[in-house]
């Protein structure tokens, strides 16, 4: 079996394969389908300092090979996740990454310095394109990339910073290096694309909150040419996802330059998605000779 | 809660738009009445599964029943599997409903396909002491014949449709309070639309009606196990929201704003 | 039977179904399969003043409910259509729009000046995204969105001017804003986004030109969101495409506000795809007692 | 050239990953020998058809066959198609082989699933005065069983395996150029992977050999109609592409660049 352990800013993942933000919760539920500690890591549900309540429903709808969302940012706040959440993602032994969120600079940096030398990872949502006054706003300028990363690393002494890019921009390589540029430590994408589904009979959006966020199979290709785009841009380490399904999709993001990827949307369309990914790429690794990830990592020959 | 295959045992039309399929599970189960499960359409442009009740099931032969009615391209294809065809399913799912064993007459209250979560219950206590008093409400007629199965094992029941076309015309819950002295239950369990299920409730506040309720509901669902906080609904009187897939489906009638 | 007719800037479409520039060439290919008389309207292959050759093989590749292609410009020039093509399509009594595109402004202005009181209407492909020093350029930046279509609009006396959106952008709705500025008639969106796709095995991109343009149902829920932004923002005709498959996905464009649809991929999944989404517009009206398809666009409540 | 529905009569494995499958058509078709068809997969995430030769047709009952190796998603998703399931196609597609009259002695040369084309020819002139020699590459001894069909017809068959389990070690067009001087082809046509169709070029064109050899070409589709311009390759000598699918796949090995 070849080594399937990797490395990003000294965070030592068993393998790279991470449940992206929103899709998995705080990993209990999957838990009782599977011992997650089988997997690389988890980015949370996005936080914030204070509780909220979400965008109202539905908050899901569906294309072809893709679905939309509309959950926003309903989570039970931070403090309510340090005291319930993470003891049991610690006894799991996986790297913990939080996933947070602000409407302000301040709020950033509030929730980056509460959780600092508490996770091994903190994912800025800067991108979450549901909540009107917060994500949007920060994620698509270079500019406002640069100031939001800064601020929040200014708050970390302990926890390496990972800067989460929004794809509906006009050229993602040059948000990841203001992230890189701000103090980001890493950067991860894509998050979802804006979309829209309307019900011809009520002629009314499907999506309470009229549009939503696009992710799932159908996004792939979009997100690797950007991972690839952001692979060739920054020195940082890289976290590919959108549309990853299996170990072969992985591969791809891997080649183009990823050091791990995170896996959303198909572990609802197959609860076991992770493991098996794990398992495809043990398989693949082996049957190709190779004996550490690692060295897959960025040979896209192009 | 498991991630299992199913290969489809049977796959019939019952009532015009509605189908009874029976898939054979790899293992068995354990399976409540009220439960659900989530379960793949078989085509690679689907990537949600659909939640359907869990009508029966036999742990002899692992095999679970579910009742579906066609409305979107999920349903389409579901409706075109034969047997044989493999599917996948994450189950059982959710709470399930409960009766205590003090509550004897029980009042199940369905409209539309929101009467297949109940038919589970029958299922379930066919060999009990319970008393059952059913209210089905169907848009005409040709559905009727869809929940037969229902009227075998309850000790009345009473029907209403849309159009008048059989049984009463009107409402299930119209039914249940025409019905509401005679039957003096003591646990009401109602499934169907939302508008039914509000009917129900300000019926039963303005009659000053407080036997448990139970209700069983439906929201869009993502992940069906309850980690993505796609299907919630509010928790009444609180700024809290409540997961339908795994708080519910079935709630008191009381705890969740319809 | 309801009315399908569309008038879009005094040009008069049969049905408001039209074929997706490059996908349905000329005409002729998908006129030995069915009478292509019956359709709204065709959208040329994107012509040239010169012929071009295209990208390199291969050139097209597969998603998940996408497709990716990398055709270039190939085309026969703009005399060659003018000389064999025309007069075909022509007896056909469907409306004609002829793509164009071009490196410079001056090929812009040029091939406009060629084609004005030809054909019924022009489309600038100002958003391809697969030549290099061409496409790209135009269609990203408000500004060069709206110098382009002055130039061109300055070159029509008689032709009425559709410009065709790019979805690799910020805000699509401001480059629609700027294109009415610069005199367009119409517009019409979304072109292909841009995308790739990893062969793991030879750690290769797929296409020989390394990315492509994503089309096909996978992307439609971004394309009905930037349509309705665009509906939004201007008050010049507005032609809607991106992954239409049905009757019931060109009505979701329609409610969000579009005049009139293109398809393309779905012409390849089902080589009568138009037919039958002219016949599924029909019986759609009919079930639903509207007599004119001109009363369904615009009436998304949102 | 239509689009129709076509019913899986058979799907089944004749060699290690390779599958023949026979196709009920809703109509007849006209068809010669090297033309293809477009055929759908049957999954709603796969837009994109997937072109196999046909290797033959039977007009009496419409059904018409192909032999397909699993490769990718596609081809995956079609070896699970059972009889009775329904997929779509299009054809027939593209202009195909042609032997004139006076063309009596006919070499194929064939490697891989490139066999299959030239399966028409033999099929389609089975009752001819042609005299055929076939000369066969394969990766190795258990895809032959797969091509033995190819026997029956032709009058000398020359097998070679890349590992020289079966026949000779080598490649089928050694083979042909070591038969050359017994066969003395009046045609030569050909189909396999480009580097086997480049070596029959230059082993051509080394040799001074002039006669007429025609090639069946592979490249990535898209509308497989001619409408598209995907599935191009340059016309030799030119600044002018040709149209695999329409002014293909059977192209005179001098027209094109390999
Ligand atoms: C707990 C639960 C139990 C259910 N039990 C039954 C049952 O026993 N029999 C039955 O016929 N129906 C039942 N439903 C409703 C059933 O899930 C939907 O009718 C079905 O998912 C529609 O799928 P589609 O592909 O036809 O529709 P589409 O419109 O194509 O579906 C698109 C998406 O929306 C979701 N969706 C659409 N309508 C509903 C709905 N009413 N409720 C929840 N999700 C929806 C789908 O699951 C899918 O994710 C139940 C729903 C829930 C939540
Ligand atoms: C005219 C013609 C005739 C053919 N005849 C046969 C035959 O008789 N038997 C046979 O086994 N194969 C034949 N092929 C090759 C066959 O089409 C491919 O192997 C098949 O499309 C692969 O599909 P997939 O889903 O397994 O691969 P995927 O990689 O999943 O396919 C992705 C896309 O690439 C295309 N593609 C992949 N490989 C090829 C290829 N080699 N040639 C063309 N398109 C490709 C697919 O059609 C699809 O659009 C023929 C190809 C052409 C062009
Ligand atoms: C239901 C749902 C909720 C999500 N919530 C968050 C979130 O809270 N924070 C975040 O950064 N991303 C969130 N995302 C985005 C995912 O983490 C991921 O970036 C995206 O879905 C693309 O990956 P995928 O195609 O594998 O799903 C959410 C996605 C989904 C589907
Ligand atoms: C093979 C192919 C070639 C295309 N060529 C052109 C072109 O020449 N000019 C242009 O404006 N758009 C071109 N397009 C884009 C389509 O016209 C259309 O904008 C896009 O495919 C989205 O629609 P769809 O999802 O219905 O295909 C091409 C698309 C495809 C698939
Ligand atoms: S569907 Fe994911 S929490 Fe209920
Ligand atoms: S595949 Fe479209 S021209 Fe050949």
């Amino acid at each position: 079996m070849a080594n399937l352990k990797v490395d990003l800013c000294g965070v030592e993942f068993k393998n790279p394969v991470i449940a992206a933000s929103g899709t998995f919760g705080f990993g209990k539920e999957f838990n009782e389908i599977y011992d997650i500690s089988c997997l690389g890591g988890i980015s949370t549900k996005g936080l914030t300092l204070e509780p909220r309540l979400g965008n109202p429903t539905p908050r899901i709808a569906e294309g072809d090979s893709v679905i939309l969302n509309s959950v926003g940012l309903q989570n039970p706040g931070v403090e309510a996740f340090l005291r319930e959440d993470l003891a049991f993602l610690r006894e799991k032994e996986i790297a913990i990454i939080a996933n947070v969120a602000g409407r302000t600079l301040d709020d950033y940096a509030g929730i980056c310095a509460r959780l600092d030398g508490l996770v091994d990872m903190i994912e800025l949502n800067i991108s979450c394109p549901n909540v009107k006054c917060g994500g949007m706003a920060f994620g698509i300028r270079p500019d406002s990339v640069l100031e939001v990363t800064r601020v929040s690393k200014e708050a970390l002494l302990h926890t390496p910073l990972l800067v989460k890019l929004s794809p509906n921009v006009e050229n993602i390589a040059e948000n990841a290096r203001a992230a890189e540029k701000g103090g980001a430590d890493a950067v991860s994408l894509i998050n979802t694309l804006t979309g829209m589904v309307i019900d011809i009979e009520r002629r009314k959006p499907l999506l309470a909150n009229v549009t939503g966020g696009v992710s799932g199979a159908g996004i792939r290709p979009i997100a690797v040419r950007m991972v690839w785009e952001v692979c060739k841009a920054v020195h940082i380490p890289v976290i590919g996802m959108g549309g990853i399904t299996c170990a072969e999709d992985a591969l791809q993001f891997m080649m183009a330059g990823a050091a791990a990827v995170q896996v959303g949307t198909a572990n609802f369309t197959d609860t076991l998605a992770m493991p098996k990914i794990i398992d495809g790429l043990n398989r693949w690794l082996d049957a190709h000779g190779i004996a550490d990830i690692n060295e897959v990592c960025g040979t896209l020959q192009a | 809660m498991k991630e299992l295959q199913a290969k489809v045992d049977s796959n019939e039309q019952i009532a015009p738009g509605i189908f009874e399929m029976t898939l054979r599970l790899t293992e068995g189960i354990d399976f409540r009445c009220g439960q659900f499960l989530n379960l793949s359409v078989g085509d690679g442009s689907r990537l949600l599964r659909r939640p359907f009740a869990i009508i029966f099931y036999d742990p002899s032969a692992c095999v679970v029943g579910v009742c579906y009615q066609v409305k979107g391209k999920g349903t389409k294809l579901l409706s075109a599997k034969k047997t044989g065809d493999v599917l996948t399913c994450v189950l059982p799912l959710g709470n399930g409903f409960m009766i205590r064993p003090e509550q004897k007459r029980v009042a199940l209250i369905g409209g539309g396909v929101g009467v297949f979560p109940l038919v589970s219950v029958l299922n379930e206590y066919s060999e009990s002491d319970k008393h059952f008093r059913s209210y089905m409400g169907f848009r005409s007629k040709e559905y009727v014949n869809a929940f037969s199965m229902f009227n075998k094992r309850s000790d009345v029941t009473w029907i209403a449709t849309d159009d008048g076309s059989f049984g009463s015309h009107g409402t299930a819950v119209a039914e249940f309070f025409r019905d509401y002295k005679n039957a003096r239950p003591d646990v009401i369990l109602a499934c169907g639309p939302a508008p039914m299920l509000r009917a129900l409730k300000s019926g039963l506040q303005e009659r000053g009606i407080d036997v448990p309720c139970y209700v069983s509901l439906e929201e869009r669902m993502g992940c069906g196990i309850g980690a993505c906080l796609v299907c919630v609904c509010k928790r009444a009187g609180t700024e809290e929201n409540v997961r339908v897939c795994k708080d519910g489906p079935v709630f008191n009638i009381k705890e969740v704003e319809l």
